[in-house]
């Protein structure tokens, strides 16, 4: 911990950046993010196992964008989320300081993100048992009882869009929800809206989703939101034989391979 | 306000006995929006139109619905119709109420409700459409010839013929292609080259056409009218401003043992070489990989000959880059070599040979001057077989559909045999005769009935040698499949022609579609056989499948006439049905964030950057922007797009919405 | 109460399906007169949310369908498309939407009768499925708020 | 290491010497050979024209009693029960409905995963790595390799060795010192399945084979499967008579072949049981 401190210090004071992004003590046992621009504040700097939440989704927001350069504490999914934004276009090697940490907790630094993309696709995007369990029960389930558990697990949702702000892919300037000509998504959280909502929000992840679990964190109601998009990214793993976080492979949608599975084409 | 006009038309009866068209025409008439419905016999026909134009002034309607047949039929005529009445002709859709309704479904109610559905659909699209401008592009008027071969030479000369510029490239040394390896040609047996070489002078003469030999494509970009290609003129080692072409270098080169490529191996030449006698440009290149100099560092005995100092060995590879409006592909074909066939030998017997090697020994050009002996000892073959079909229709090899040229060629080489060795005895074996074509059918008749050729229709299960004699075993199936053995001395394989090796890549180079054999495909089988589907990139010749002169030729003109007919205009006027990115006010500028994930799916490449900044020329955001000319509107990129922050003209997201809604909100 | 008839809407691209659909008008090939023809470009620029939209407005069946692979008028939308049927169709199976109710297929110009027997199939299967009133139950819901406000 | 092992019909018959030869290199290299017990017949060669249903269940049923041995991989030294055991397997593996109902009809499960190794597969896969080091007196002929019909075909299925000019076993014997051959005879028919109906028309087929090896001046003629052997062995005097002459060119298997070269004696390789004298 002392060494991020001390390497925030050394960004901060020669003004190699002009913002340090990370997480702090917040009330209670919880951790929050803290956006640090005087060196003397680096001492607010911690890092352990709470800190989960996934910082990249700063990275696009216009309010940190006029700070200036940031560093990043950038565990394995802002590291993934990293390359991913490379891939769109959205961050190039001088975009800002990235401080890794590595699974096992140490600091690392990166100097470019072809460097990052070699460290990530070490450690392959795995669903752990748990998701894999009800994904499983949910497969398991008729067509009409998955209608019904995802109608009812939807219906809740009064859209506060948390899980679209959470999100670090989220970074469109004009969401589809916010489009009334034509209007995509019914406005009102009532069932149709909410399943479209969520329904799209998957689709617009697929291929891109990092499974930080940023979504289904922010969710106030504990909506298992990442659920669609686990599924999805095991389903694109058998079908099109990886799935694999990169800055020029080129997103699984907007590519394709000739002999791509067709036994539902008629 | 819009104001629709809806028009029904009865086509005769094609439409109106089954679909009760004045309820249809009632029923449009209650539509919100709708301000004139009628329906009348034949809306296509002149007083058919008038009803529209005389309907848009007196109206004053902001959009048509004319409900009649597939707008694949009859779309021109009604936008023509409402643009003569002022009308933007992007305005006026129609419904399919024959094709898709009146033609395929019973006369009942169900089907009058179809129709009103159909129409219901097409005036809420209607309501959205905007008024395009069809996009006009300046048209260079040069052409790009890719290949030198008869096809090419044809189709430049027809083309520069029309007073326009050709730009001609070949990746060999010389122009003349495979028509300048034959010996004589059926059906009438003249000679190739003198037919040839005559049009290969005229396109080395001719002021309008620019020919770049051993010259190679790089790449291409642009689109129909605006192409900008890069062409690799491989380095010749020859300047070839000085030299005369006087040969003396070819004679004094000591590097002489490299099979030559236009005799078929059968000959051996020089590293330094005219590829043939009637070469144009009559002019040497130096083979590199073959030359002791670039080999060894040591020899430049051709440079010390040379009496106008034109040899430069450290010329380099030059790019050229050019602009041109349309592109003609005639890169010809190739035929499989025997090493292809174990059965047959896998190219280890000498006189085991292709029908182009024999083409070469047949040839009064050729290593043997015109007489027919065997590669292996020169001597002249007593009993000869002829293999055709030699992996032509053989889905085991690969290779299912007929080369086509074969049965011809076949039966000029057994009758150029009878006519050198009169004694000789001649077999052919076939699977069946295709001689379809202007006296092609008399012609291997003549081979049969006059010149003896024994015809034995069944195949050939394999070829070996033994005590200096090729054991060619086959079978006769016109003698109820009776196996024969025939001991020759000589045996040619009509084997299959096949596509140029790197024709995928220069497909993909051109983004024009290839079938499964990598032959280049044409637009419409029957109607677009020149056309690819990528416009302005026509073809011509083999490249498109195996073809003889005659077919080839005719192609070759009819690519020029397409040629000259876009040439004929200073700009041309395409559909603006194209993909366009939002742009929006500061600071938001577009909704598009430039993921540019669009660029990978847009099978054109009509996806480009654009940085916007400020005045201080300070980066604010880039976004994508669609190249009007490159874009076709396949709308790939629409359904892609994220944020809809891209949309098609003519199928945009708010017009496909509102016909889906048409269609269930009742 | 009448027989139940299946509301089918097909989205199909302009240069194959609907040509191949003008085919089996010409070749006078009766069939099913439930379905609406949705003409795009290409089946690169169908938009699955208009699949969903189609449900949700009252659809109880949806036939998708455009050139074969290597037929594409532009090359590869169709392929573009295939992809993302893919994983479409995945997740609306996961989500319990009805994929029996989504046909896809490719119909070339050529291919009139295949067409026609497209279309009467996917209506034999629609009518014994009987109407989707899952999507429609959530989509009434819709209306009744609509209307109360 | 153990290998399971199908013999066949032909090899606990007729061809006893190609099962005594196969064990003797096999137990040289410390591979153990384990057979399937309670095997049946594979079905060669009438099955699959009379019933093909009864043309997979036969071999269905052979892989289903590996399996259930908890075997891996197996070697089928003859080229006829290879042949159908691989067809097999590929039937099944490519129509999952025929598989439920071969499953159904051998009453066994059946995965269809089992790896099918041919002699000359097994011999390069184990023996040859460490072959040069065994090699005790080379084979010091000029061969002639012959092939047959069912060890090559159909390609699609067992994708081995190219099926017009196969090249396996004349890699094969040439580190063994050997000097095959080029000839056109290879893939050849040797009458097969009519060594007992039609013996005129093997002296006729078979005969073309051996006239050809004797004019290129081969001593001996190598093969991989029991009814190329007993064609060109057993009915030898049917080919003389064809040919009109006395030809004594012994017919090898290649596992005779290989255990000469590594120094096992005659008579553990069976080279007492032919009918063409093998001389040394």
């Amino acid at each position: 911990m002392d060494e991020l401190r001390k390497r925030a210090h050394e960004l901060l004071q020669s003004g190699e950046v002009k913002l340090v992004i990370g997480y702090e003590q917040g009330n209670g046992n919880k951790v929050r993010p803290v956006f640090i621009t005087n060196p003397e504040d680096t001492a607010k700097l911690i890092f352990d196992s709470r800190c989960v939440q996934n910082l990249a989704v700063y990275l696009s927001k216009p309010e940190v964008k006029t700070i200036g350069k940031p560093a990043i504490v950038a565990t394995l999914p802002v590291l993934r989320t990293i390359i991913q934004l490379a891939s769109e276009n959205q961050l190039t090697d001088d975009s800002a300081v990235i401080l890794g940490i590595t699974p096992d907790g140490a600091l690392r630094n990166f100097s470019t993100l072809e460097e990052i993309e070699t460290f990530i696709n070490q450690f392959e995007i795995q669903l752990e048992e748990r998701d894999k369990k009800i994904i499983e029960q949910i497969n398991q389930m008729t067509p009409e009882e998955r209608w019904k558990f995802w109608v009812d697990t939807l219906t809740p949702c009064f859209k506060c869009y948390a899980c679209r702000a959470a999100c670090p892919m989220c970074y469109c300037t004009k969401c589809t929800v916010e489009q009334n000509q034509p209007q995509w998504i019914p406005v009102p959280s009532h069932q149709l809206g909410n399943l479209e909502w969520h329904f799209m929000r998957a689709m617009h992840m697929a291929g891109r989703c990092v499974d930080c679990g940023a979504c289904a964190r922010a969710c106030p109601i504990s909506i298992p939101l990442n659920l669609l998009t686990k599924k999805m990214m095991e389903d694109m793993k058998a079908q099109f034989g990886e799935y694999r976080i990169a800055i020029k492979k080129g997103n699984p949608m907007s590519t394709f391979k000739p002999e791509d599975s067709e036994t539902f084409i008629r | 306000m819009s104001r629709i006009g809806v028009f029904i038309c009865h086509c005769g009866e094609n439409i109106s006995a089954t679909v009760d068209v004045a309820r249809v025409a009632k029923a449009a008439s209650e539509i919100e929006g709708v301000v004139h419905s009628v329906d009348y016999k034949y809306m296509c026909s002149d007083p058919g139109q008038s009803l529209i134009k005389q309907a848009i002034k007196e109206k004053g309607l902001t959009g048509v619905v004319v409900g009649s047949c597939s707008p694949r039929m009859h779309e021109p005529t009604f936008r023509r119709a409402c643009s003569e009445a002022g009308l933007n002709p992007f305005l006026c859709e129609m419904a399919n109420l024959r094709e898709h309704c009146s033609w395929v479904h019973e006369k009942n109610e169900a089907t009058t409700e179809k129709a009103i559905d159909l129409i219901r659909m097409m005036v809420e699209k209607v309501k959205l459409n905007q008024p395009l401008r069809e996009i006009k592009v300046p048209v260079t008027k040069t052409a790009l010839v890719i290949g030198g071969g008869i096809a090419g030479i044809q189709t430049s000369l027809d083309i520069a013929n029309t007073g326009h510029q050709v730009i001609l490239i070949e990746k060999e040394p010389s122009i003349g292609g495979h028509m300048s390896q034959l010996s004589e040609t059926f059906p009438t047996l003249d000679c190739s080259q003198c037919i040839l070489t005559p049009r290969m002078v005229e396109v080395a003469q001719h002021p309008n056409i620019t020919l770049y030999t051993y010259a190679e494509l790089e790449s291409v970009s642009g689109f129909i009218g605006n192409f900008k290609a890069k062409i690799r003129k491989k380095a010749k080692s020859v300047d070839e401003k000085l030299c005369t072409g006087c040969g003396l270098c070819t004679t004094k080169c000591p590097n002489k043992k490299i099979p030559n490529e236009f005799n078929e191996g059968l000959g051996l030449r020089t590293a330094i070489y005219v590829p043939f006698p009637q070469a144009v440009p009559n002019k040497p290149v130096i083979d590199k990989k073959n030359c002791t100099y670039y080999q060894k560092g040591k020899c430049k005995v051709c440079e010390k000959f040379c009496p106008t100092k034109a040899i430069q060995y450290d010329q380099p590879d030059e790019i050229l880059e050019v602009e041109v409006g349309a592109i003609i592909l005639a890169t010809g074909f190739t035929v499989k070599k025997v090493d292809f066939f174990p059965e047959y030998g896998y190219g280890k017997y000498p006189d085991v040979i292709t029908g182009l090697q024999f083409e070469r020994l047949a040839s009064a050009s050729g290593p043997t001057l015109g007489e027919i002996r065997r590669p292996s000892d020169g001597k002249i073959p007593e009993k000869i077989v002829f293999v055709a079909c030699a992996g032509s229709r053989d889905p085991a090899k690969g290779i299912p559909y007929c080369s086509k040229i074969c049965c011809m060629y076949t039966a000029k080489h057994a009758m150029l045999y009878q006519h050198k060795v009169h004694e000789g005895k001649s077999y052919v074996f076939y699977m069946d005769i295709r001689a379809a074509g202007k006296n092609y059918d008399e012609f291997v008749r003549r081979a049969i009935e006059e010149d003896h050729v024994n015809y034995i229709r069944g195949r050939v299960s394999r070829i070996y040698e033994k005590d200096g004699k090729y054991i060619v075993k086959g079978a006769d199936t016109l003698l109820g499949g009776r196996p024969v053995e025939i001991e020759a001395d000589m045996v040619v394989l009509a084997t299959a022609g096949v596509s140029n090796e790197g024709a995928e890549e220069l497909a993909q180079k051109l983004h024009v579609s290839y079938d499964p054999y990598k032959f280049f495909a044409e637009a419409h089988p029957k109607l677009k056989p020149i056309e690819t589907n990528t416009a302005g990139i026509f073809l011509t010749g083999a490249c498109q499948s195996p073809k003889d002169i005659p077919e080839t030729v005719g192609m070759a003109s009819g690519a020029a006439a397409k040629v000259a007919a876009l040439f004929s205009k200073d700009e041309m006027t395409r559909e603006p049905l194209i993909a366009v990115v939002n742009r929006q006010a500061p600071p938001l500028f577009s909704t598009c964030v430039g993921c540019f994930l669009c660029q990978t799916a847009c099978p054109y490449q009509a996806i480009e950057r654009e940085e916007i900044r400020d005045r201080s020329g300070k980066l604010i955001k880039t976004v994508a922007k669609v190249n009007p000319g490159l874009c076709q509107g396949c709308g790939t990129c629409v359904a892609f797009c994220r944020s809809k922050s891209i949309d098609i003209q003519g199928f945009s997201n708010e017009q496909m919405y509102s016909e889906v809604m048409a269609l269930l909100n009742d | 109460m009448s027989e139940f008839e299946p509301k089918i809407v097909a989205f199909v691209c302009n240069w194959c399906t609907y040509a191949g659909a003008d085919l089996t008008g010409t070749s006078r090939i009766k069939y099913a007169s439930n379905v609406r023809i949705v003409r795009f470009p290409c089946t690169g620029r169908i938009d699955y949310m208009l699949l969903m939209k189609a449900f949700g407005e009252g659809a109880d069946g949806i036939i998708v369908s455009g050139c074969h692979p290597n037929d594409c008028h532009y090359t590869s939308g169709n392929f573009h498309a295939r992809r993302r049927w893919i994983v479409f169709r995945n997740l609306c199976d996961f989500m319990g939407i009805d994929i029996r109710r989504i046909t896809f297929s490719w119909v070339s110009a050529a291919e009139g009768a295949k067409w026609a027997d497209l279309v009467n199939s996917t209506v034999a299967t629609i009518r014994e499925l009987g109407p989707y009133e899952g999507y429609q139950n959530i989509s009434n819901y819709l209306k009744k708020e609509e209307n109360h406000g | 290491m153990v290998l399971g092992f199908y013999p066949g019909c032909s090899l606990k018959g007729s061809s006893r010497e190609y099962t005594e030869s196969v064990i003797a290199i096999t137990r040289k290299f410390e591979i153990e050979l384990k057979e399937i017990p309670d095997w049946n017949c594979c079905g060669a060669t009438a099955a699959h024209n009379l019933n093909k249903e009864l043309s997979l269940a036969l071999p269905a049923r052979i892989l289903a009693l590996a399996e259930k041995e908890g075997m891996k991989e197996i070697l089928i030294p003859c080229a006829a029960c290879y042949s159908r055991l691989a067809t097999a397997q590929y039937e099944l593996n490519k129509d999952p409905e025929l598989k439920e109902k071969v499953i159904k009809i051998i009453g066994m499960p059946y995965s269809g995963d089992m790896v099918l190794l041919n002699v000359i597969q097994m011999l390069d896969k184990y023996i040859t790595p460490n072959l040069e080091e065994k090699i005790i007196e080379p084979y010091l002929h000029k061969v002639a390799c012959y092939y047959g019909c069912l060890l090559v075909r159909p390609y699609n299925i067992l994708k081995f060795d190219r099926e017009e000019d196969p090249q396996s076993m004349d890699i094969l014997v040439k580190k063994l010192g050997a000097e095959p051959i080029d000839w056109a005879f290879k893939t050849e028919c040797c009458g097969g399945g009519l060594s007992i109906s039609r013996t005129s028309t093997v002296g006729r087929l078979s005969g073309e084979i051996i006239r050809d090896a004797r004019d290129r001046k081969a001593e001996a003629i190598i093969v991989a499967c029991p009814m190329c052997h007993t064609n060109l062995d057993m009915r030898r005097p049917e080919i003389n008579n064809y040919l009109g002459a006395k030809v004594s060119i012994p017919v090898l298997y290649i596992t005779e072949v290989l255990g000469l070269a590594l120094g096992i004696d005659r008579k553990s390789l069976g080279l007492e049981r032919h009918f063409v004298k093998v001389t040394n």
